[in-house]
């Protein structure tokens, strides 16, 4: 272990930090382990990392928040030399709010939802002292005018007039703005933000993490941006600190990190993040495997399974976080051994895709309207006049932010739900509103992958159930082909066909979304809808996801229709690409032409607000934007 | 009347990435089921243990009982420990552990019939309520009806026209456990509805019929065997209380309930009359309380 | 809605924070009430200065009762006719030898033939509103028990006054269709009521009468509140200032309530209970001879095998009646075969002991009328005691092969079943109107009536005896007398009716309350009640 | 919210006619009629006829059940059969009677569920928690007419503290009307008070995991104010829906409990009514009960939107 001699620049030492769990069996879980870092005043950090890699659990071990049966086993945390790891209960509080602030990934269930957004900044003021200040009723008065402050300070229109509002008035970006607001009403020397864009649209992530940084600059407040997001740690940070399985991996500074990895995961992680700039039809480098089970954690090197440069020695012994270069640290034995950094990944590669055949699906005029709930007479427009055509081989990229009306698209194309206008064509035969017989030959056509590969399983059925449900439904085959289909369509989608007789819920994401693919292939649809396959899957698993569908339809001579909010992801995939805004299609060409040469004004601000894993300076970004 | 309102829809967006705990895939290997994990917590084998040992002493009534429970005998109020009668005889001198052992056997005949009844009926109803808007207003305020009267003039009035035994008994017993299950599906109904699974199922290809059986019913159905638990409790406590108002079983055939209410009068002079119904009762609802509780925390995971 | 909950101003500060607390403070003083300043449970019983067990004026009685004053049965004999002598008053009051003694008639005359009767009133006497009481109420009143809306049991007696003559005021002539001997049996039952506030008597608005006590206030469902009528005919009575007639159901609150000084008197004991009050040596028990009515076994004789007598016979000696009477009701009453309670003229201890239990003879007789094993249903009430009675009597029955399946039914259904001849093989419950005139038994009491009854029992002896006896001018005590008899033994041997048990009535009272008295149809008496 | 009440009007008022419908076909059903029972054991037929038809039972079951429902739109609703007085004063009396009962009875729920709920889920200390834990389960597990008949063997018997039974109005004497309501009450409320600790302490429990109060909690805010301003408000509009069913439960229960402690409230009048067939008082009673729910749930519906900010009702 690498000790570092102490700075009066040191803001917050972590050492050695560890945390367990206690499993439902009893047994113990280690979710982070022997991590070391150090923050300076005013800097600014990322931990970055996939789903089970301890970045968050590290963040709550901080300030003591863990949950449930979480605890510290080891290590210290050292705010200013005041060791947080031993402080009392009383000690915490102050320092929880006042010292270090906390913004938290969802910003939907991070607010209380029966507080007025006056009353959640009252709370805080009150919790570090503007209390004693004066009477009562000024105080009170007092702590109401800096909560105007603040609000208007993190850019929330008409502070005076929101304050009495609450939560659910707000959008999901404001809603943010407001947790920055409660971050920082305490006046904080760290503000620790838990993955605080990843439930928001691209120009809404833009416009946070521009907050963030302002408050950086102008506050001088160390930030510590949790993310699992390359982009955003490119964009935001000046050094990063990669974590996996619990460990650090990867600790320096974020140019040199994002563009001379050190540590094969960080290496891979960053092949595996698709690029704006990489053209359509080319095909990423993931991962293979998935992200280690933190129970099962043996001695050795957690990344060690899905290692291109694992040797015998990796699984033996925890590899210490070593000072390679100037500023940079890994934890890899092979790369310690190694003078060189590891090479650049292989640029990604250009896949030969078919021909595309003739047109399978037509939509003409599309509409579609909500009846909102308590509004009367209003509804909510998710569709509003879509058209679009499809042809055999080819994927149709839908790109649009949330309340675009894109997954209403898919819906309505699935015949999931009807549509209340315009026209649908399979092969030039209209299928807008078909019958009951005629709905059931559609839908053997038109198959759906959906976007949460958690709620789309039936957690009830093992997933040869699950996969053999459409061939039971359609009426193919008797029970033994029914099996040897169901075999077959999960070794297709990438899947060992013994693992027919488990539930869902015994297997990963990205495990789960391939068993979403296999069941959408059984009936042998020509046309396959894929509402956000890949959004909530690790970066890691989804270049193999993705590069599935890719391989599948190449096979299977399949139409796709790939929606995601992700342009990168669209690219490369697609054919031609529509971008949708308030229920309308604003701007479709061929992929390529859309992303470089961009029409519509809102194609143009969704570029501009896709974070790209190469450091650049804000600055030229933003002149980017401008122009 | 719904009477739990309806969430108004948030802002439309999306959840891009579940929210997910840091001590997540720790769950992954639990592959048991469920209800098989609840089950074995320590809670619940308390509530296994005691219902059992009640069921147990029911179903082993004849072979336990070391008088017939309609017997009769000079020995009144005798207390516990007389010999020959380990619990002491009652008013009418008659052995207090064999009335209370058949008193289980009572109870249980009618609770196993009744609840089953009752829960089928209400999800009858439920489904009735989940096939169409106008149906479902229709079968709410059914619902409402039967909550809104009360149970025990209404299990007077029943009693009254059809006559003193096991029927009426049940009867209101099912007619209370109706609207209980039929709002929990109903509502179980509607979740599932709009799950994602649900839609999956319908792009596959599933029809109607088979999505509700297949899909939707075996997750909806969770809270109801919770429900089956609390319910069974309930049944017996109606037929506590309906034997406590003398519409009970027909007599002289002990349940617990009429054993217990028998007792009153006699509380003061003769506690032990009431000890052992009473206390068969707490076991037998403790222990369903229990088992309840248990399969209520798996089920909310 | 919203903008009153959490508003930062002061102004609209009325949040849930401030209801919730109203919420629990008002807890928090219902709870304080029980530490307040007085105790529900020793102010109730309020009493005069200690005089040293001499009558004294004062004090408010607290008689418990178990349940309501039905007003719609005020002119019929109904569970609960406690209060019918603290408001009204009637003509006449039996002395234990069922010598009628003056009340509000002061003398009376027969004429020879028995066909008229000649009343003198009392001249002093006012209704609570201050009406003078004078011959036309006790016309009234005998006219309105003539009336089936009244379901007056008497009615057959008020009926046979076919005429009225009035001389002056306060003196009247009766006349009579027929002789009857059970005429004052009617003046003990009839109250006399005001004649315009009739109406609102029997819904229990006003009740307004001749009594001691005047009506406060009815509570339904918890009682009757009575003050002193300070204008009472009788001179500085009633000594009572009050009494508040109670209603507690259930017996143990009842007789907590009684042990604890809460209330001073009641007739509502079960007799299972009256070990606990035995020994409190505040409360004296005392038992009256007329008993409380009488529990029976009544048998549907049109049903084969029970039209045969023999049958009848064998069930009336399988019964056990001591054990019922212990087990049932605590030992209080008298096991008898015959209805006749130890005040009835008709009583004797050989009827009483006719039948005992002797489950071989019954078996003997079964077997005579060639049968070993029959099975009946048995209806009876479906309250807890009632349900004892028929479980004992099936237990009995059993012994000798009659097995029985009990229908415990509501006290509604099973009485409309009793007065429209619907009843089942076998029903257990409980009779009146065996404790004054024999005579009234088998004209009022349904069950013994002979012309209908719910046995569906004819016969003509039966109808010859029982007319004779009712209609016998009560001269001859001897005649009188074989009458009884013969109506005795009828009903004893052919079994219709099963007598068993005739229940106690028992009253218990604190041992600081004097002067108690009730007349044979179970009307309280006051006039001389004083608490020391 | 005006509108809200408009629209559910409708259903409101097909329940009540449902219910109109259903309880006089079950009170005809009943065997047994107010005239006989009248009548009393000993009455011929001429008393029964006589009493038929001065009740005008003797009229078509249609022209009575119009009848009914005229006088419930007339508001006059005539005299009780066998109860006596008239049946709208014997209602009053009753409910004001229920009402008190109810009323406290409720405060008990809402003072001692939330006691068991809130220190259920909060106290640190395993032997309060197993105390309330046992405090509930008894409380659900013991029939309420075996606790009532307990509540009074134990306070009125053998302490001698309080009445057993009967009710003073709280108008003349406030204190000593507590003291006989403070039984009944309570052996009313403690299934209620149970059900809503339990329901209370799961809301609790699942608020405090929420995301908000980690927010708070990261905040700095203090854990009394954690739980007291921002779990507990969260944990309210459930609860509410609960008590909003219990209060009807309560009604309900009323029956029994009021028939053990001699209280003279609706259940006693209910059930001395069906007992003698007493039809208007029955009827009308039954009617009201429905009503109360009726009013109880959209109450419970209100009070919630009041609660929860998101809730609107339009």
């Amino acid at each position: 272990m690498t000790h570092q001699p102490t700075s009066a620049q040191d803001l917050l030492q972590v050492r050695d930090l560890g945390v367990e769990f206690t499993a439902p069996d009893g047994s113990t879980l280690r979710a982070v382990r022997g991590v070391s870092f150090t923050l300076r005043r005013g800097e600014t950090l990322a931990v970055v990392g996939e789903s089970g890699s301890g970045k968050s659990t590290t963040a709550l071990a901080l300030t003591r928040m863990l949950p449930g049966t979480g605890r510290l086993s080891t290590g210290s945390v050292l705010l200013d030399g005041q060791d947080l790891a031993a402080a009392s209960a009383e000690e915490l509080r102050a320092v929880r709010g006042a010292r270090i602030g906390m913004i938290f990934q969802d910003p939907m269930t991070a607010l209380n939802p029966v507080l007025t957004v006056g009353r959640h900044l009252d709370e805080v003021l009150r919790a570090h002292g503007s209390r004693e200040k004066h009477g009562r009723r000024q105080a009170k008065a007092a702590r109401r005018t800096r909560a105007v402050e603040l609000l208007d300070r993190v850019g929330i229109p008409e502070p005076h007039r929101r304050i009495d509002d609450h939560p659910h008035q707000f959008s999901g970006g404001q809603r943010q703005r407001i947790l920055i607001a409660m971050a920082l009403a305490g006046e904080p020397d760290i503000l620790l933000a838990d993955e605080p864009t990843t439930a928001l649209d691209a120009t809404v992530q833009e416009q946070i993490l521009t907050l963030l940084a302002d408050l950086n600059r102008e506050t001088g407040t160390a930030l510590v941006l949790i993310t699992h997001n390359m982009g955003v740690v490119a964009r935001s940070c000046a050094r990063v600190l990669v974590m996996y399985g619990g460990t650090v991996v990867e600790d320096g500074p974020t140019a040199e990190v994002l563009t001379r990895p050190r540590h094969p995961y960080t290496a891979g992680l960053l092949a595996a993040v698709p690029r704006l700039s990489a053209p359509s039809g080319t095909r990423l480098t993931g991962i293979p495997g998935s992200p280690p089970d933190l129970t099962l954690l043996g001695d050795g090197c957690a990344f060690a399974e899905r290692c291109t440069l694992v040797e015998d020695r990796c699984r033996t012994g925890v590899p210490p976080l070593v000072e390679l270069t100037d500023g940079v640290r890994a934890a890899c034995l092979p790369a310690a051994a190694r003078t060189e950094p590891l090479p650049a990944p292989a640029p990604p590669a250009r896949i030969d895709r078919p021909a595309t055949g003739a047109v399978v699906l037509e939509a003409d005029g599309l509409r579609k309207t909500y009846k909102r709930r308590g509004v009367r007479g209003r509804g909510f427009t998710a569709l509003d006049g879509v058209s679009l055509t499809l042809a055999e081989g080819e994927t149709l990229g839908i790109v649009g932010e949330s309340g675009s009306g894109k997954s209403t698209l898919a819906r309505v194309l699935a015949h999931a739900h009807p549509s209340d206008g315009g026209t649908v064509r399979l092969r030039g035969q209209d299928v807008t509103r078909p019958a009951r017989r005629e709905l059931h030959a559609v839908r053997r056509q038109i198959q759906m992958v959906f976007q949460d590969p958690y709620a789309s399983l039936n957690p009830r059925m093992t997933v040869g159930q699950i996969v053999a449900e459409p061939l039971i439904s359609f009426g193919l085959g008797d029970r033994d082909e029914r099996d040897a289909r169901v075999a077959e369509l999960l070794t297709l989608a990438g899947l060992d066909p013994a693992v027919a007789d488990r539930h869902p819920r015994s297997f990963s994401g990205g495990q789960r979304q391939r068993i979403g693919i296999a069941r959408a292939l059984a009936p042998e649809p020509s046309v396959l809808i894929c509402d956000e396959p890949v959004s909530a899957l690790d970066v890691s698993v989804q270049a193999q996801i993705v590069g599935l569908l890719t391989d599948l339809q190449r096979d299977l001579g399949l139409a796709l229709v790939f929606i995601a909010h992700d342009l990168a992801v669209v690219r490369q995939v697609s054919h031609r690409i529509a971008v949708m805004h308030q229920g309308r299609i604003v701007e479709s060409g061929s992929a390529d032409d859309i992303c470089e040469n961009p029409q519509d004004p809102y194609t143009r601000a969704l570029l501009a607000a896709a974070p790209e894993p190469v450091p650049v300076k804000p600055a030229l970004r933003k002149t980017e934007v401008l122009a | 009347m719904t009477s739990t309102p309806d969430l108004a829809p948030a802002s439309p967006a999306t959840l891009r990435k579940p929210v997910r705990a840091p001590q997540k895939g720790t769950l992954r290997k639990t592959s048991r089921h469920p209800y098989r994990a609840a089950l074995s917590t320590a809670r619940a084998r308390t509530g296994l243990v005691l219902v059992g040992a009640v069921v147990l002493a029911g179903l082993l009534a004849p072979l336990l009982a070391g008088h017939g429970p309609t017997d009769q005998s000079g020995l009144s109020l005798a207390g516990v420990g007389t010999p020959g009668h380990p619990l002491g005889t009652d008013d009418l001198g008659r052995d207090l552990l064999s009335r209370v052992l058949y008193g289980i056997r009572a109870d249980l005949g009618i609770i196993a019939i009744a609840v089953p009844v009752g829960a089928v009926l209400g999800c009858l109803f439920a489904l009735a309520a989940a096939a169409h808007p106008v149906l479902d207003t229709l079968v709410q305020r059914i619902f409402d009806l039967i909550l809104a009267f009360p149970g025990l003039i209404l299990a007077l009035a029943v009693t009254a026209i059809l006559g003193p035994g096991r029927l009426p008994v049940v009867l209101v017993i099912a007619l209370a456990e109706i609207p209980a299950f039929g709002r929990l599906l109903r509502g179980g109904i509607l979740v599932q509805r709009e799950r994602e699974y649900v839609t999956a199922a319908r792009v596959g290809g599933s029809s109607g019929p088979r999505v509700l059986v297949r899909h939707i019913l075996p997750n909806a159905a969770d809270p109801l065997i919770v429900q089956v638990a609390v319910s069974l409790t309930v049944a017996v406590f109606i037929e506590g209380a309906m034997s406590f108002l003398g519409v009970g079983v027909r007599p002289p055939e002990p349940t617990l309930g009429s054993v217990l209410s028998q007792s009153m009068p006699y509380l003061a002079q003769a506690p032990h009359f009431a000890a052992g119904p009473l206390i068969t009762v707490t076991a037998l609802v403790l222990g369903l309380s229990l088992i309840a509780e248990a399969l209520n925390r798996e089920v909310r995971r | 809605m919203t903008e009153l909950y959490p508003s930062p101003s002061p102004s609209t500060g009325l949040s849930r924070r401030s209801t919730l607390l109203a919420g629990g403070g008002s807890a928090l003083l219902l709870g304080l009430g029980l530490t307040g300043c007085r105790s529900a449970v020793s102010e109730s019983s309020s009493a005069p200065e200690e005089t040293g067990g001499k009558p004294r004026r004062g004090g408010t009685l607290n008689l418990a009762v178990n349940s309501d004053f039905v007003p719609a049965l005020l002119f019929a004999q109904s569970g609960q006719s406690l209060q019918q002598r603290l408001i009204y008053n009637t003509l006449t009051r039996y002395d234990d030898a069922l010598t009628p003694k003056p009340e509000l008639a002061t003398s009376w005359t027969y004429a020879k033939d028995g066909r008229s009767i000649t009343l003198k009133l009392r001249d002093d006497v006012t209704f609570h509103d201050g009406r003078p009481f004078t011959a036309d109420d006790v016309i009234f009143a005998v006219k309105n028990l003539q009336n089936p809306v009244r379901a007056a049991q008497l009615r057959s007696t008020a009926a046979a006054v076919n005429g009225f003559e009035k001389r002056g005021d306060h003196e009247l002539v009766l006349k009579l269709a027929h002789p009857v001997n059970n005429l004052f049996d009617l003046f003990e039952f009839m109250i006399i009521t005001d004649e315009k506030t009739v109406e609102d008597a029997v819904t229990g608005k006003k009740l307004i009468g001749t009594g001691p006590f005047k009506l406060k206030k009815w509570s339904p469902g918890s009682g009757l509140s009575l003050t002193r009528n300070d204008s009472y005919w009788l001179p500085d009575r009633p000594y009572l200032d009050g009494v508040e007639l109670r209603v507690i159901p259930q017996a143990d609150a009842l007789i907590s309530s009684l042990r604890s000084g809460q209330s001073q008197l009641s007739f509502a004991v079960p007799g299972k209970s009256l070990g606990v009050i035995n020994s409190d040596p505040k409360l004296k028990i005392t038992n009256y001879d007329t008993g409380a009515g009488a529990i029976y076994l009544g048998v549907n004789t049109t049903i084969a095998p029970l039209n045969d007598r023999t049958v009848r016979q064998a069930l009336a000696w399988a019964i056990d009646r001591d054990r019922l009477l212990a087990q049932t009701l605590g030992g209080y009453g008298l096991a008898s075969a015959a209805p006749w309670p130890k005040s009835s003229p008709a009583f004797s201890e050989a009827h009483r002991t006719h039948y005992t239990h002797n489950p071989g003879k019954a078996r003997e007789l079964l077997k005579s009328a060639g049968h070993s094993k029959l099975s009946f249903p048995l209806l009876h009430i479906g309250l807890p005691g009632e349900t004892a009675i028929a479980e004992s009597i099936q237990y009995d029955l059993k012994q000798i092969g009659v097995t029985t399946t009990l229908e415990p039914t509501d006290g509604a259904t099973a009485q409309k079943k009793l007065i429209s001849q619907e009843m089942p093989a076998l029903w257990s419950m409980g009779h009146g109107f065996a404790q004054v005139q024999p005579s009234t038994l088998a004209v009022s009491a349904y069950p013994f009536n002979e012309a209908k009854n719910t046995s569906k029992y004819r016969s003509a002896t039966y109808t010859k005896v029982v007319q004779e006896a009712w209609t016998k001018p009560e001269t001859s005590a001897a005649e009188a007398n074989a009458l009884h008899e013969k109506i005795s033994g009828i009903l004893l041997d052919e079994a219709f009716i099963i007598d068993l048990v005739v229940r106690g009535q028992v009253q218990v009272n604190a041992d600081r309350l004097h002067g108690v008295a009730l007349n044979k149809f179970s009307y309280l008496n006051l006039d001389d009640a004083y608490l020391v | 919210m005006r509108g809200y009440l408009l629209r559910r009007l409708p259903s409101a008022l097909l329940v009540l006619l449902g219910a109109s419908f259903l309880i006089f076909t079950i009170l005809r059903l009943v065997p047994g009629d107010p005239a006989s029972s009248l009548a009393g054991p000993d009455a011929d037929a001429a008393t029964v006829a006589a009493i038929r038809e001065r009740l005008g039972l003797d009229a078509p079951l249609l022209t009575q059940y119009a009848h009914w429902i005229g006088s419930l739109v007339t508001g006059d609703l005539g005299p009780s059969y066998a109860i006596g007085g008239q049946v709208s004063d014997l209602i009053a009396d009753g409910l004001g009677a229920t009402a008190e009962l109810t009323v406290a009875a409720l405060l008990f729920v809402i003072v001692l569920g939330g006691a068991f709920g809130i220190l259920g889920a909060t106290s640190r200390s395993g032997w309060v928690r197993s105390a309330i834990r046992v405090t509930t389960t008894a409380a659900l597990a013991v029939p309420p007419f075996v606790s009532g008949v307990l509540l009074v063997l134990l306070f009125a018997v053998v302490l001698g503290a309080l009445p057993p039974g009967g009710r003073v109005s709280f108008l003349g004497a406030p204190d000593l009307a507590a003291q006989y309501l403070l039984l009944p009450a309570l052996c009313l409320a403690l299934p209620s008070a149970a059900v809503l600790g339990r329901y209370l302490k799961d809301g609790i429990e699942r608020a405090l995991a929420e995301d908000y109060i980690r927010t708070a909690t990261a905040a700095g805010v203090a854990p009394r104010r954690l739980l007291w301003r921002h779990a507990l408000p969260n944990a309210l509009p459930p609860v509410v829906t609960l008590l909003g069913m219990q209060t009807g439960h309560l009604l309900g229960g009323a029956v029994l409990v009021e028939a053990i402690f001699a209280w003279p409230g609706l259940g006693q009048l209910a059930e001395q009514g069906l007992s003698r067939r007493d039809y208007p008082v029955v009827q009308d009673l039954l009617l009201l009960l429905v009503a109360v729910f009726v009013v109880v749930q959209l109450l419970t519906d209100l009070v919630y939107a009041w609660l929860d900010p998101r809730i609107r009702w339009e």
